[in-house]
């Protein structure tokens, strides 16, 4: 196991060189120049080629790129085209409050979906069953500005209970996390659902009963584990998801987060900010992809005697 | 308790099998009358609406009309019949929701399904491949889109599809990690079947729950994902309308004319509840333990 | 006498585990004539169903080979592979988990027919599929029934209408009639007799019923944690047996006669050796009745103590 | 700006002495010269000063730094007296050196570089007297100079310039305390401020993307001001007990440009014909929620130099657009593609729909930002849809840009090529007789719209909704708001 | 004596979405306290549905008690209520199960396997109970070092061996041993069998055997049934019916004359001829007479009734009927 996670880790750095290329030539790709995006529609010829010399966007493009990776082996993203500002200095400023969001969804959002899951499958085609279907297919369906807003008008306007905007307190995160949840909650549940149903018709679950074990013990201890590796990897795809894809919620709720920088980033083609805020969170899904896949390891172990016989 | 019946059972094939026990699941058949409503309202409402006179000529005046018997879901913002505008855009987003995950699901599907049986390098690298698509933010890639193939509506299913790759390929690998290790697996090698075969035959039945639940939950996603992917320029060009943007162009006035939003989602949701009843009827269907 | 169609060359497989390498085979050296029945015996867990898949090239050998008519099979890939496939057949141990629990009776027998591509039409395969149906006493009317629907010596019937179905040369036979009652089992064992007699089937028969072990085996091996402690005619090891794991067994068969009740049987004692990391020297000594302090420092091969009757046993190595 | 304190009353007996006042976009730098953004230079506004305050309620300038400023007959020198009593936030009283040093590092920004074609040098007349050598005359300057002039502290800058744009010193009326990226930035009263203390302590400046959240926010009182609301929103914060919204047309317009180098378009009678079809009703009707102006005088309005009774634009007429079309052969309709910005695809749906009713069929192609202006620049499309800001009341600026045959990278994306009219603007642009100025502009938007290179659509609604209870905020065309002179 | 388990008049039916499969059809079954039945029978007979029907294990909505009664010390255990049957199952009622390959969780450690069994009727500290599960592997003979082994990595008679080590773990009043040794070797069967003989002998422990193995009947049972179709067609102690003197049921006298004999060198097997019963399609009559060679004409019309042979001897066969007390 631990040759396989050494392996694993070894293999972050391919895929993150991999992803930088990709970003890189996408950026270069789209026909803009960030100087003329930054000084905006009045500059003239003069006014964007001084800046692009300034910012380096003028050098050829296989030289930016290795610039970049030059500054990143050192510790150093560069400089936002936009603000001039260390890149690293606003990732750091706002990854935390991504990266807390991503987590509190990815808890709540687990918390709910899998007992529900469970409970409707134990309850297949009952009338609990169709009820929490429709209600997390009605989820699913809002569209997350719209759920954002009607918490917003029901807690900070009607009750009062709850800041509208904000992101430095828990309290500011309340909201958010359930908005973000929701969708993700739809399909968790809906997955542990199709995936406890394959397993409580298993054979092992009738000697679980069997023994008189409780039907608690037979569906937590016996059932749920057997069926939890294709949770276990929505999960992780759901909170790679939240980590880069927050964009909406960061604007309904104002808060600052890395998916506004991104955003940001793009539309301006500040290519350093977009690469190293997709790097980053890069590397947390590599690390979270590595952990689903360890925890493959934990849950069954005829997959960690994969890993480990490396077949 | 004599049992008359006694001509051996009429042999079918894998599907009329599928078909015959799917047809005994009352809540799947209820599923798949919607969607074939939906459908056929996606066809016919080309034939019933004048797309001129119904569905992009502006009514300014009377934009932003609440439901009433002459407009049963109210107007937009231009005025327009949003009931009428659902109906024109349900072929575009049935488009882009069923095109966008049944290329993600064949392509990811397979992806995983190799890497997850093959294990090895071949793993390892598939998996990376996946991982760097994972962590490409959906709008950079449908920037790259944008700029290397212009912005349409192919380009946006492309776009979409690429994008639903990911979780196709991870969510197949983890079940084929989980199955392969199966001795009838074991034992259709013995008999010689080669990794396609197993994996068509063998794996992929067993894999086919997990993936019917991503696919159904995959629809609704592709469909409101896409309309967020509208300010690239990717997608249906206005006027047409499409549920997606509906919901996107609803947007400043949600609070004061909620039908704008609701009605567009509500569709999106009866499609993907349609869709999760017939999962769940085709999953069952295929499970021979609940033949019943 | 007949050629040896398949030789086992000091096969090995070892498992990884947390606690180290499990010797599931360790050094184990055979062959079988064609059209002979070499029937392998020993206690559960002594790595016999391992024996077979590498026979079979279900598993990679961790070294030694298997030569099959000459080439060495571990080593082979692709075409070749497939080739061999036709060839040799197995019959699973274990039924229920063997079969796919989302085919069909039908699929599942008409698996190896379409693999190879045996007939061109569903007719004809369909044909051959109810003929092996027939064959092993499946009735025609479960051709579309699944597997669990089936009691454990059907699903068994339908491993062995699969094994049967291409016509192999050789098929290892893991357990074939355990799960099968005693008629049944009667039934399957008369057919396997058949065929051999008629197509020069080479078996190789594990089980651990001994009566039908030794009706069926031309010679025996009796297999004790991971390796061969005796080797002889089917005949020659229950007149005379050698090794005293091979007493303990037969003298632990269950006759099928009430005079004999409540006869004290000789029930082994003694710590199970584990299979992780064994200790040199005879893996039987913790249990021997007639082990010595040598015993278990000793290193063992099998050697022939009599024409044809081989045994790896230290109480023997001066006798002859 | 330095703050002329007109207003009278001023109540700092309230008990409030905080404000969170929020703005829609994220601001990139605190640096003034390294910006060309009215979100950044509202900030700016509060912690900087320059030579000259821009009174963006009146429009008029007003002394700032410099007591007093004094344009020669010929306008090709500009006298000013500096005030001695400004400090900067660091106890550094304000130099004639900071001065010259800010003057030449605004000269020098790629962001302001333009404002400055007109000044040659300005020089240390002594102490407290400046000068500014002119190469022409420009009506421009004192706004360029209030607008963009800020004054810095050169010790502190050069020290350390990266950390001046994320902390600066300034001398305006507020302290520049803290900035927290991507959410807030707080400043406080300066005590020592020569002119008074701000009567309002601290003052926080929020950063809310969303204009729904913003009105929440609004409501639930944890912003107190909002600038640039949306339309849609309006009748709802006018309807809300203790919001107030304040509006004033702004100073952008939006227009729908031909381009005249298409194929299709350089034919003149299309294009009269396009601008004949244009409902401007329906198009603020539609996108803009009723809340918009109807632009009828192009860029100009009533006070600005070339505003005249006498123009007259072409009135909307369907018949005679069909017409022209027919005479351009294109009797059976034509298709076109129009470009947008994806936020005015609105805009451009109603733009759409009027085309339709003389025959033509718009195809909309909506782009991301930098994909929309890297079309325009490069030509690449036939309509487009969007908007022009005015900075100065003076429209010399503005025309350079958007009229002169060489100014297609930066305005004059209808690639409008009249020797004519470059002419007039390039006299217009030094002419110090406004008399002569009038008649050069009057004649410029007579010939522009005779052109029929765009048609001028609307006006939008300049805003800012706040607190009831907060006083002295006026709406502003350019969408600057001077927080000195707000109050409890 | 005391009977701990009586089944009256049993008819099950799996119940697919074809056919209906009438895998019992009016089982009448004793075991006295203390005592071991063998049932004997054919695959499909209907030997596991009996087993589960008595735990209330058959796979819900498809298998279905259609009518009789299980008692078990007296109660019905179809009347009771979840909580109630739970207590009894593992506690007062064992199974072994007769699939090990998929009877056993793969994701947990055999020992914890074997540990929850016990756990759950035992209050024992961790140290008793890791220790008890540490001896009950050692009496099936698997070296107790593996108990954190999973499943999988296990030979398919280890695997057995656990499934019977976590039936005994618990000690209980009846075990159902679902053909429990098909998997082991003579020796380890011998001790297995060993040890079960002992729990009986100590806690007058009390068994159903299913097995096909003749030999095991004859070396431990008291009474033995057997099945076909089910139904039970010869019942008695084990000694009537391995008596070859007396007249026994033609299905029984097949089954034995198919067991290969270590004596004698034959060739050739004989089977009973024909296919066994198919319980979707059961035949008229006597469930057997398609395959009987003393078939008569009132066999293939009338359901025979059980004839008492003398003793504790009943057999279901026409040709016995003048026989009948
Ligand atoms: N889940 C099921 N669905 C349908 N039919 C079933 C099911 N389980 C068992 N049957 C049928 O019921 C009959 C009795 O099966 P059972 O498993 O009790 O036989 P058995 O006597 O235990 O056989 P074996 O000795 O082979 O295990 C068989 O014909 C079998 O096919
Ligand atoms: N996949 C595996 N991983 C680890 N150990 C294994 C694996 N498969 C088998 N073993 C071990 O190898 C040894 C031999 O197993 P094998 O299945 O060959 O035994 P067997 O002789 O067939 O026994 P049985 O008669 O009980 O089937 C056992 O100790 C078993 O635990
Ligand atoms: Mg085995
Ligand atoms: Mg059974």
């Amino acid at each position: 196991m631990g040759r396989f996670v050494l392996k694993r880790l070894l293999q972050v750095i391919p895929v993150l060189i991999g992803i930088s290329i990709i970003i890189f030539t996408i950026m270069q790709l789209s026909p803009s120049n960030p100087a003329r995006l930054i000084l905006g529609e009045k500059a003239t010829e003069e006014q964007i080629e001084a800046l692009s010399a300034e910012l380096g966007t003028d050098q050829p493009a296989v030289k930016q790129y290795f610039n970049y990776m030059g500054g990143l082996l050192h510790g150093d993203l560069g400089n936002s085209y936009r603000t001039r500002m260390p890149v690293m200095d606003e990732i750091v400023d706002r990854f935390p409050t991504t990266f807390f969001l991503a987590i509190l969804v990815m808890v709540v959002s687990t918390a709910i979906s899998i007992p529900l899951g469970v409970l409707s499958s134990l309850r297949q085609n009952s009338l609990f069953d169709a009820i929490t279907t429709i209600i997390a297919l009605l989820l699913t369906a809002m569209p997350s500005f719209w759920l954002g807003l009607m918490l917003m008008l029901i807690f900070a306007e009607k009750l009062q209970w709850l800041p509208a905007i904000g992101s430095t307190e828990f309290i500011h995160f309340i909201m958010p996390t359930l908005t973000l949840s929701a969708a993700n909650i739809a399909s968790n549940m809906r997955m542990t659902r199709s995936s406890m149903l394959e397993v409580i018709r298993q054979d092992y679950i009738r000697t679980a009963r069997a023994k008189g074990a409780p039907e608690k013990v037979v569906i937590v201890k016996h059932a749920l584990k057997n069926a939890l590796i294709p949770v276990v990897t929505a999960i992780g795809m759901n909170f790679g998801w939240s980590l880069g894809g927050a964009v909406l919620i960061e604007s309904v709720f104002s808060m600052k987060g890395l998916g506004t920088l991104l955003l940001n980033g793009v539309r301006t083609k500040d290519v350093p900010v977009v690469m190293s805020a997709v790097l980053v969170t890069s590397l947390i899904f590599c690390v979270v992809t590595l952990l689903v896949d360890i925890s493959y390891g934990f849950i069954d172990p005829r997959i960690k005697a994969q890993y480990e016989n490396k077949r | 308790m004599k049992n008359t019946d006694s001509a051996p059972r009429k042999s079918r094939s894998f599907i009329q099998d599928v078909w015959y026990r799917f047809k005994k699941e009352k809540l799947a058949i209820l599923g798949l009358v919607i969607l074939l409503i939906i459908f056929a309202t996606a066809i016919l409402g080309g034939f019933l609406l004048d797309y001129e006179k119904d569905i992009i000529t502006q009514d300014i005046p009377n934009k932003l009309a609440s439901p009433s018997f002459q407009h049963i879901f109210g107007t937009d913002g231009f005025g327009r019949d949003i009931f009428y505008r659902i109906v024109w855009g349900a072929r575009y987003s049935l488009l882009i929701g069923f095109s966008g995950s049944i290329i993600g699901l064949l392509v990811g599907g397979l992806m995983g399904a190799v890497a997850g049986y093959m294990g090895g390098t071949v793993d390892a690298v598939f998996m990376r491949i996946i991982d760097m698509f994972i962590a490409l933010p959906t709008t950079i890639l449908a920037v790259a889109i944008v700029s290397v193939l212009g912005p349409s509506l192919t380009n946006l299913i492309v776009a979409i599809s690429i994008a639903n790759v990911p979780s196709y390929a991870r969510l197949t690998r983890s079940s084929v990690l989980t199955i392969k290790d199966n001795e009838f697996i074991e034992a259709s090698t013995a008999v010689g079947g080669n990794g396609v075969h197993i994996m068509m035959q063998h794996i992929l039945p067993n894999v086919l729950a997990t993936l019917i639940v991503q696919f159904t939950m995959g629809v609704g996603w592709s469909i409101t994902t896409a309309a967020g992917l509208s300010y690239l320029g990717l997608g249906v060009t206005p006027p047409d309308p499409e549920w997606g943007n509906m919901l996107s162009e609803g947007r400043d006035v949600m609070r004061y004319n909620s039908n704008l939003v609701i009605f567009p989602g509500l569709f999106i949701m009866v499609t993907v509840l349609a869709l999760n009843l017939v999962g769940d009827g085709i999953r069952d269907a295929v499970d021979p333990k609940l033949k019943n | 006498m007949s050629e040896k169609l398949i030789e086992v060359v000091d096969l090995k497989k070892y498992f990884k585990t947390r606690q180290g390498d499990l010797h599931a085979v360790d050094g184990i050296n055979f062959s079988i004539n064609r059209g002979e029945t070499l029937g392998i015996v020993g206690e559960s867990g002594c790595g016999k169903s391992t024996l077979g898949r590498l026979v079979m090239r279900l598993h990679e050998a961790t070294s030694g080979s298997v030569y099959y008519n000459g080439t060495d099979i571990t080593k082979l890939k692709g075409s070749k592979l497939k080739e061999l496939r036709k060839e040799m057949q197995i019959i699973f141990q274990d039924p229920y988990s063997s079969l796919n629990p989302r085919m069909t009776v039908s699929n599942l027998i008409a698996e190896p027919l379409n693999l190879n591509k045996v007939y061109k039409t569903k007719q004809e395969t369909e044909a051959r599929v109810k003929e092996l149906m027939e064959t092993v006493g499946l009735a025609p009317r479960l051709i579309n029934a699944y597997p669990h629907e089936l009691d454990g010596g059907r699903r068994q019937r339908i491993g062995i209408a699969r094994a049967l179905a291409l016509n192999p040369k050789v098929i290892v036979c893991d357990e074939p009639v355990s799960a099968l009652d005693v008629s049944i089992q009667a039934q399957i064992l008369n057919l396997l007799m058949d065929l051999q007699d008629e197509y020069g089937l080479t078996y190789l028969f594990i089980t651990h019923d001994l009566s039908v072990v030794k009706h069926i085996s031309n010679r025996i091996a009796v297999m004790y944690l991971g390796q061969c402690i005796e080797l002889a005619s089917s005949k020659e090891i229950f007149a005379n047996p050698i090794h005293p794991y091979t007493k303990a067994l037969l003298s632990a068969i269950p006759v099928a006669d009430t005079s004999v009740r409540g006869k004290k049987q000789e029930i082994l004692k003694g710590e199970v050796v584990s299979p992780i990391n064994p200790k040199p020297g005879c893996r039987f000594a913790p249990r021997c009745a007639y082990a010595t302090e040598a015993c278990t420092s000793c290193e063992l091969s099998l050697r022939e103590v009599e024409p044809g009757h081989f045994v790896s046993c230290r109480l023997f190595d001066g006798e002859k | 700006g330095s703050k002329s304190k007109s207003t009278g009353e001023k109540k700092g007996e309230s008990s409030r002495d905080s404000l969170v006042i929020g703005m829609a976009a994220e601001i990139s730098t605190l640096d003034p010269h390294m910006h060309s953004n009215i979100g950044t230079a509202n900030l700016m506004l509060a912690i900087f000063e320059s030579l000259l305050t821009h009174d963006f309620v009146t429009d008029e300038i007003k002394p700032g730094l410099a007591e007093s400023y004094e344009v020669s007959e010929d306008g090709m020198t500009i006298d000013m007296t500096l005030r001695t009593d400004f400090k900067f936030h660091n106890g550094d009283p304000v130099t004639m050196e900071d001065v010259l040093y800010s003057m030449e590092r605004t000269m020098e920004s790629a962001f302001q570089n333009v404002f400055w074609d007109a000044v040659d040098n300005v020089e240390a007349v002594d102490d407290t007297h400046l000068r500014f050598n002119l190469n022409q005359p420009d009506n421009n300057l004192p706004y360029y100079i209030a607008d963009f002039a800020n004054i810095v502290p050169k010790a502190v800058v050069e020290a350390d310039p990266d950390g001046f744009a994320r902390a600066p010193i300034g001398c305006g009326p507020y302290k520049f305390v803290n900035w927290s990226q991507g959410m807030q930035i707080d400043m406080e009263a300066d005590p020592n401020y020569p002119d008074g203390e701000a009567p309002i302590k601290n003052v926080t400046w929020r950063f809310i993307t969303d204009r729904s959240t913003a009105l929440v926010a609004l409501e639930t009182g944890e912003v107190d001001a909002f600038m640039t609301m949306n339309g849609a929103d309006f009748d709802q914060i006018r309807n809300t007990e203790g919001l107030t919204l304040k509006t004033v047309s702004g100073n952008n317009t939006y227009y729908l440009s031909l381009n005249m180098e298409d194929e299709v378009l350089s034919n003149d009678k299309v294009r009269e014909a396009i601008c004949l079809a244009i409902d401007k009703k329906s198009v603020i009707d539609g996108a803009e929620y009723g809340e918009a102006k109807i632009a009828d005088h192009g860029f100009i309005r009533e006070g600005q130099v070339g505003y005249s009774d006498n123009f007259k634009e072409a009135e909307r007429d369907v018949e005679r657009g069909k017409a022209l079309l027919a005479e351009a052969g294109y009797a059976n309709g034509l298709s076109l593609e129009l470009k947008c910005q994806s936020s005015k695809t609105t805009h451009a749906q109603v733009i759409q729909a009027n085309l339709k009713e003389i025959g033509i069929d718009v195809e909309i192609v909506q782009l991301e930002n930098s994909a929309f202006y890297a079309d325009l620049e490069n030509g690449d499309f036939q309509m487009e849809f969007g908007g022009f800001g005015q900075y100065t009341p003076d429209p010399s600026s503005t025309f350079r840009y958007v009229y002169r045959s060489d100014g297609v990278m930066a305005g004059n994306y209808y690639r409008l090529n009249s020797p004519e009219i470059d002419e007039l603007l390039a006299r217009g642009e030094v002419s110090t007789d406004p008399e002569e100025r009038q008649k050069i502009y009057e004649e410029v938007i007579q010939l522009v719209e005779d052109a029929h290179c765009c048609k001028y659509i609307y006006w939008p609604t300049a805003n800012i909704a706040h607190n009831s209870d907060l006083k002295g905020v006026e709406a502003t065309p350019v969408g600057e708001y001077d927080i000195y002179n707000y109050y409890w | 004596m005391e009977n701990i388990l009586e089944i009256k008049d049993l008819h099950v039916q799996y119940q697919t979405s074809e056919d209906t499969n009438y895998a019992l059809n009016g089982i009448d079954l004793n075991i006295q306290k203390g005592e071991t039945l063998g049932l004997v029978g054919e695959t499909g007979a209907g030997k596991t549905t009996i087993a589960l029907s008595i735990l209330r294990l058959l796979q819900s909505g498809v298998g279905q008690i259609k009518s009789g009664d299980i008692l078990f010390e007296g109660k019905s255990l179809l009347e009771l209520n979840d909580t109630e049957i739970r207590k009894v199952r593992g506690d007062k009622i064992s199974m072994i199960f007769q699939d090990p390959m998929s009877s056993l969780n793969p994701v947990l450690t055999v020992g914890d396997q074997i540990a929850e069994a016990i756990d759950l009727h035992r209050s024992l500290s961790k140290q008793e109970l890791s220790d008890m599960v540490d001896s009950t592997l050692e009496l099936v003979g698997i070296p107790k070092s593996r108990k954190n082994d999973y499943p999988h990595q296990f030979s398919g008679g280890m695997k057995q061996r656990v499934i019977i080590a976590i039936a005994l773990s618990t000690n209980p009043e009846l075990l159902i041993a679902d053909e429990p040794t098909t998997a082991l070797d003579v020796t380890i069967q011998a001790q297995v069998l060993h040890l079960m003989e002992e729990l009986k002998q100590k806690l007058n422990m009390s068994m159903l055997m299913i097995t096909h193995d003749l030999g095991i009947v004859a070396q431990i049972c008291d009474h033995v049934a057997i099945i076909y179709a089910g139904k039970i067609i010869e019942y008695g102690t084990v000694y009537e019916i391995f008596d070859k003197s007396r007249e026994h049921h033609p299905y029984t006298k097949g089954l034995f004359g198919s067991i290969p004999d270590l004596t004698v060198e034959t060739r050739r097997l004989t089977p009973v001829k024909g296919l066994m019963a198919d319980p979707a399609d059961l035949p008229e009559g006597c469930y057997f007479h398609p395959r009987c060679d003393e078939c008569m004409e009132i066999c293939k019309n009338k359901v025979p009734d059980s004839c008492g042979m003398g003793g504790e001897h009943y057999v279901r066969c026409h040709l016995f009927k003048e026989r009948q007390v």
